[in-house]
């Protein structure tokens, strides 16, 4: 039975994905996407979790059972790549919403599809 | 314990914050879906990822969704665009409706954002909630799943064209163009057409004989989306106050001869 | 010397450029010769002394391993030579210098994924890479390619959260994130500790299959290749796309993914041509074509013997060569007519320049595989080291893409000189040029192997000519299979993220029934 | 908008619900890594000097991810940057339909009590930040989380004064070069440490750890980092305040 963390990560990415399908809206298609690298971060930090809570950072005299650092280091990078990400998909949907009024994935589609083919 | 639980939260909140109607909404949702991750993090020995989380995660990312998606400060309006009613004249807009709404906006301490559309694509995009308000001759037969304001000004229907022809009158909203295109190569269809864009079609497009008045009245509107109640009562008051000080006779008069 | 120097220079290079803000195209080419040298250095190294391993900063249990050995010295090839020849390409263009800042970081997180022999590394980089090259698609910021490009974003996301699951499964299995440790501690593995493999492999191969643009998990590239400037095309069609390879190359060596790397193959191939030969957009087909060219490489790997794995390599080369060629030419083509559609190319030939009328007419016959020409060697080695099954498979795709390309091949076909072409058909030349090398790269990546006999290299020779022949023929006389329809709808965004989904599934039950 | 559930739906939930349980099947009761983490955390402080092993990681071990990682937001920044610059997008995409009719309302915050409590949280949040990278080689924090922090802190300026105001004082031209001229000074340093084969601290020896000369050079990484991604983070902030987002 692996931890539970990594069962609510499966969850959350379910919950993501079914977001980014059924909703049409741009926006919270790019916020079931941040819920979706959510997921992998917990699922990273939470692997490890049942052997040890304990921070990786130890005064040196101290030294007791701690938790993987490397999971750790791994996900600091997770995380800000998916900012970066976001912030840049972010900035395209705003200048989509500009150009069609709108930020339905679907209608961008059309007509977007209209201009190209005109 | 505190763990176990913040666990099984998570998946509701996200649930909750995805299945949102107002992009708001969810993303304040997800602001704080982050915050419970980051205590998760912290409890599982990781630290550094939870100010990571915080900071980056559920402080900018929420921030720079919010300052994309709002919307305070400004009315945004899909308009069809209508000669007399709602018109765009190299760059400026003139018009009765834009006068009404420009009003409303400054009285609200509103910036007024106006795009322009085909008549269908106003009502669906104010239905969708991509405009708050939707303009430029709007009459009832519009007003699919939206609210409708009361009439400012009264119009009639006619029916143009297609002399000899049996059909139906289609009901056209289209560009004007298209329509004076039609009628120019005398589509055998009737059109359905309300007063102010039978005027600004102008006689010879149409010709005199092939008019025909519409016996019921009918009266334009603007169009609020649904769940903008507070937003179509203060529009509503707006428009009542208008007519009652004679404001409205006096707009009117200066765009309607 | 540190392998990471080469990577270092470039992305040194595309700070600078932005630091300054002027004179970017200098800085550029400077780097990129730079660059160049240094990978130049260290194929020299290889050549002489087989791979070099380095573990950054002498960190061995958590550390990044870099390894230069002969995949990457294929791809740092024509990494450096497809570089080269863009940047000739939009010398004149008065870019501005963001795009030489991404250019450069784009060819230095390319070099570094060349050498890059740690998961997670592969991971940051791919990301890199997506964030560039989608900057670089909408760089001319038309609301198509924004949307092409906001699409490929999302998809490309969502496959390396799908990667990074895998990641963490292998991680937590084997507690090491090198192919090479990893590599060790599943071989040491008995059957009952091994059940998590095969779902591992699949989502690490569906995860990568997104960049590497495999059918069903790429269906944002052609929206994407097809609406980018003809120079980014060529890198993304000639690189980004390869480095997916190469990562699928990489892990094929660890993990159990030979057979359903071929049948992704097929796949890729059979449908990315399929698409190709309905397409009247030249760019849109070349974009399918790279799909459809994904599965040689992809079969090639599959196969799984050296030969084959040599043949990979070349044609890795020799593609990145005329891919790059027929996106510049289509490129310049369009550019004087105003369109890229095929009917216009074809009925308005005799205005494309003469030099790029040329450079179609080599890129067309070099990808259809005519006998002595660019792909023609690599495709030589591919057949080797296949089984029967696979030689079938690849012949059928050699005559798919001859179809394909009877479709442009006309627009080649014409007198006249046309006008002169804006770069001086620089470019053209280092592509062009360059292809004859593949022929000799076989020296680097398989010293003292050959392919056979000289009679061997006839008689195949023979054959290419045969089906270059009949599948000119067919795309010329049946314009009726240019008519048949196929599904549009998978190109949106919803259906895409379902139909990459259910490639982890593909993935999964090959490997499942496939594995001992 | 809920609507009924389509194939579509049902098909989403279904593959990823798969993957979701192939997952949970296949996820080990105990990491691997985590049975060597302790050995792991102890060689680390040994060889970098900093009581913060996530930070030996982040900055020495795997610094090539980092240094890539920098270049990640770098590159963010750069197209946030591209796509909201004057003038907008694609202005030879037809005609514009919108029209922007009153002047523009300046200000985010109009309320007097935000914008003074946002005076008053400037400080201490701006403190944090810098505290965060400064020790985020021994305790929990970092360049990135610290850098993020100052970027809100200045936000909370901006709503206090104007954010026009603020950006008057950063030259969004000058910005940029500085920005890129950090991640060149970040990326440079690394290139020279990884040619003389520098320590596994960096170019500065290991100090006694725990001490805030403990991990040597990492304390300077932290800091680049943390001006770095300040100074972008600044700037997402900056260009979507100006952007007046449209969604």
């Amino acid at each position: 039975m692996p931890p539970i963390g990594v069962a609510v990560a499966a969850v959350l990415f379910v919950i993501g994905v079914g977001a980014l399908v059924i909703r049409r809206d741009l926006v919270f298609k790019l916020l079931a996407l941040g819920l979706i690298n959510s997921s992998t971060i917990l699922l990273l930090i939470s692997l490890d979790a049942q052997r040890s809570t304990m921070a990786p950072i130890v005064p040196p005299s101290v030294m007791t059972d701690v938790a993987d650092p490397l999971p750790q280091a791994l996900v600091l990078a997770a995380i800000v790549i998916s900012f970066a990400i976001l912030a840049l998909a972010l900035v395209f949907v705003m200048v989509l919403a500009e150009r069609y009024h709108t930020t339905d994935a679907l209608r961008i589609e059309r007509a977007v599809a209209r201009e190209t083919k005109p | 314990m505190i763990l176990l639980v913040l666990l099984i939260v998570l998946p509701l909140v996200a649930a909750f914050a995805l299945s949102r109607h107002r992009p708001l909404t969810g993303i304040i949702a997800m602001g704080v879906l982050s915050f419970l991750l980051a205590a998760v993090y912290a409890l599982q020995g990781a630290p550094d990822v939870a100010v990571a989380e915080a900071a980056i995660g559920a402080a900018l990312v929420t921030l720079i969704y919010v300052l994309a998606v709002r919307r305070a400060g400004r009315l945004v309006v899909a308009a069809c665009d209508v000669p007399t009613l709602f018109h765009r004249e190299g760059t400026r807009l003139v018009g009765l409706e834009y006068e009404i709404l420009a009003g409303f906006a400054h009285e609200e301490h509103l910036e007024l954002m106006v795009h322009f559309a085909s008549p269908e694509e106003v009502a669906d995009t104010v239905q969708s909630g991509d405009a708050e308000v939707g303009a430029g001759g709007m009459l009832p037969a519009d007003q699919h799943g939206c609210l409708a304001t009361q009439a400012h000004l009264a119009t009639a229907l006619f029916v143009i064209g297609g002399e000899g022809s049996d059909s139906p009158p289609t009901w056209r909203r289209d560009d004007l163009d298209q329509v004076s295109e039609m009628l120019r190569h005398e589509v055998r269809t009737p059109i359905t057409i309300d007063l102010a864009r039978c005027l600004a079609l102008g006689g010879d497009a149409i010709g005199s004989d092939g008019v025909q008045r519409l016996s019921e009245p009918s009266a334009y509107r603007f169009l609020v989306a649904e769940d903008r109640k507070e937003l179509h009562r203060k529009l509503d008051r707006y428009v009542d106050q208008l007519r009652s000080s004679g404001e409205l006779d006096v707009l009117i008069r200066r765009h309607v001869r | 010397m540190t392998l990471v120097a080469a990577p270092l220079v470039s992305v040194i290079g595309g700070a600078i450029c932005l630091m300054m803000g002027r004179r970017s195209r200098w800085i550029a080419a400077f780097t990129w010769a730079i660059s160049t040298g240094l990978v130049a250095y260290w194929i020299g190294v290889v050549a002489r002394l087989g791979p070099v391993h380095e573990t950054l900063g002498g960190w061995d249990s958590v550390g990044i391993s870099l390894v230069m050995d002969r995949p990457a010295v294929a791809f740092l090839l024509i990494e450096q030579l497809l570089t080269g020849a863009v940047l000739a390409y939009s010398w004149r263009s008065e870019l501005r210098s963001a795009f030489y800042a991404l250019f450069l970081v784009l060819a230095g997180a390319v070099t570094a994924l060349c050498m890059s022999v740690d998961m997670f590394n592969i991971y940051v980089l791919l990301e890199l890479l997506t964030l560039t090259s989608f900057l670089l698609v909408a760089y001319e910021r038309r609301p198509v390619q924004i949307w092409a490009s906001l699409k490929y974003l999302l998809l490309a996301s969502l496959g390396m959260s799908i990667y990074l699951f895998g990641v963490a499964l292998v991680y937590a299995h084997t507690g090491s994130l090198g192919l090479q440790q990893v590599g060790d501690h599943l071989a040491s593995l008995t059957a009952a500790e091994a059940g998590w493999i095969p779902v591992a492999a699949s989502l690490i191969t569906a995860g990568i299959a997104v960049k590497a643009g495999v059918f069903l998990y790429s269906l944002w590239l052609p929206a994407a290749h097809g609406s980018a400037s003809a120079g980014v095309s060529a890198l993304l069609s000639g690189l980004v796309i390869k480095m997916g390879v190469l990562a699928l190359l990489r892990f094929s060596f660890i993990l159990p993914i030979q057979h359903a790397l071929t049948v992704l193959g097929v796949m890729t191939g059979l449908m990315g041509a399929l698409y190709a030969i309905v397409e009247t957009d030249a760019k849109k087909m070349l974009a399918f074509s790279t799909l459809s060219q994904v599965g040689y490489l992809l079969i090639g790997i599959g196969a799984g013997s050296e030969a084959s794995r040599v043949g990979v390599l070349m044609y890795v080369v020799a593609h990145g060569m005329f891919k790059g060629l027929l996106f510049l030419a289509v490129g310049d083509a369009g550019q004087r007519l105003g369109s890229t559609e095929l009917s216009v190319l074809r009925a308005r030939r005799h205005e494309i320049p003469a030099a790029t009328r040329a450079a179609l007419l080599v890129g067309c016959a070099a990808i259809a595989g005519f006998p002595f020409v660019g792909g023609f060697w690599a495709k030589e080695w591919l057949l080797q080291g296949s089984p029967p099954l696979q030689q079938a498979l690849l012949w059928l795709l050699m005559f798919c893409t001859t179809v394909v390309f009877s479709k442009l091949l006309p627009a080649g076909l014409a007198r006249g000189r046309g006008g002169g072409v804006r770069h001086g058909g620089i470019p053209y030349v280092m592509l062009g040029a360059g292809m004859p090398l593949v022929f000799m790269l076989s020296r680097i990546l398989a010293p003292g192997q050959a392919t056979g006999t000289a009679d061997a290299t006839l008689v195949q020779a023979g054959w290419s000519l045969g089906v270059v022949a009949v599948g000119t023929f067919v795309g010329v006389k049946f314009r009726v299979l240019q008519r048949m329809r196929v599904p549009r709808s998978v190109f949106r965004i919803e259906e895409s993220v379902l139909v990459m989904l259910f490639g982890v599934f593909v993935v999964l039950a090959v490997v499942l029934v496939t594995s001992p | 908008m809920m609507r009924r559930p389509r194939l579509n739906t049902i098909l989403a939930v279904a593959l990823a619900g798969g993957i979701a349980g192939l997952l949970l099947w296949s996820a080990p009761e105990a990491s691997r890594g985590g049975a060597v983490a302790t050995e792991r955390v102890r060689e680390l402080i040994a060889s970098t000097g900093a009581s913060n092993s996530v930070c030996s990681i982040v900055l020495g071990a795997r610094l090539l991810d980092t240094l890539f990682e920098v270049l990640v937001f770098s590159v963010a920044v750069l197209g946030v940057r591209w796509m909201l610059e004057r003038g907008g997008p694609d202005p030879s995409a037809g005609e514009p339909r919108t029209h922007s009719v009153l002047a523009p309302v300046a200000e985010i915050a109009e309320s007097d009590v935000v914008r003074r409590s946002a005076y008053l949280l400037f400080p201490p949040v701006t403190l944090l930040g810098i505290y965060l990278a400064v020790f985020g080689h021994l305790s929990p924090g970092g360049g990135f989380g610290g850098g993020a922090v100052a970027a809100s802190g200045l936000l909370l300026v901006a709503v206090a004064v104007g954010a026009q105001t603020v950006a008057r004082r950063f030259h969004e031209q000058a910005l940029a070069r500085l920005e890129w001229g950090v991640v060149a000074v970040i990326l440079g340093i690394a290139l020279v440490s990884f040619l003389l084969g520098a320590p596994k601290s960096g170019l500065l020896p290991a100090g006694v750890p725990g001490e805030l000369t403990g991990g040597g050079w990492l304390l300077v990484y932290n800091l680049l980092i943390a001006i770095k991604v300040f100074l972008g983070g600044w700037a997402i902030i900056h260009l979507f305040i100006e952007h007046r987002g449209e969604i």
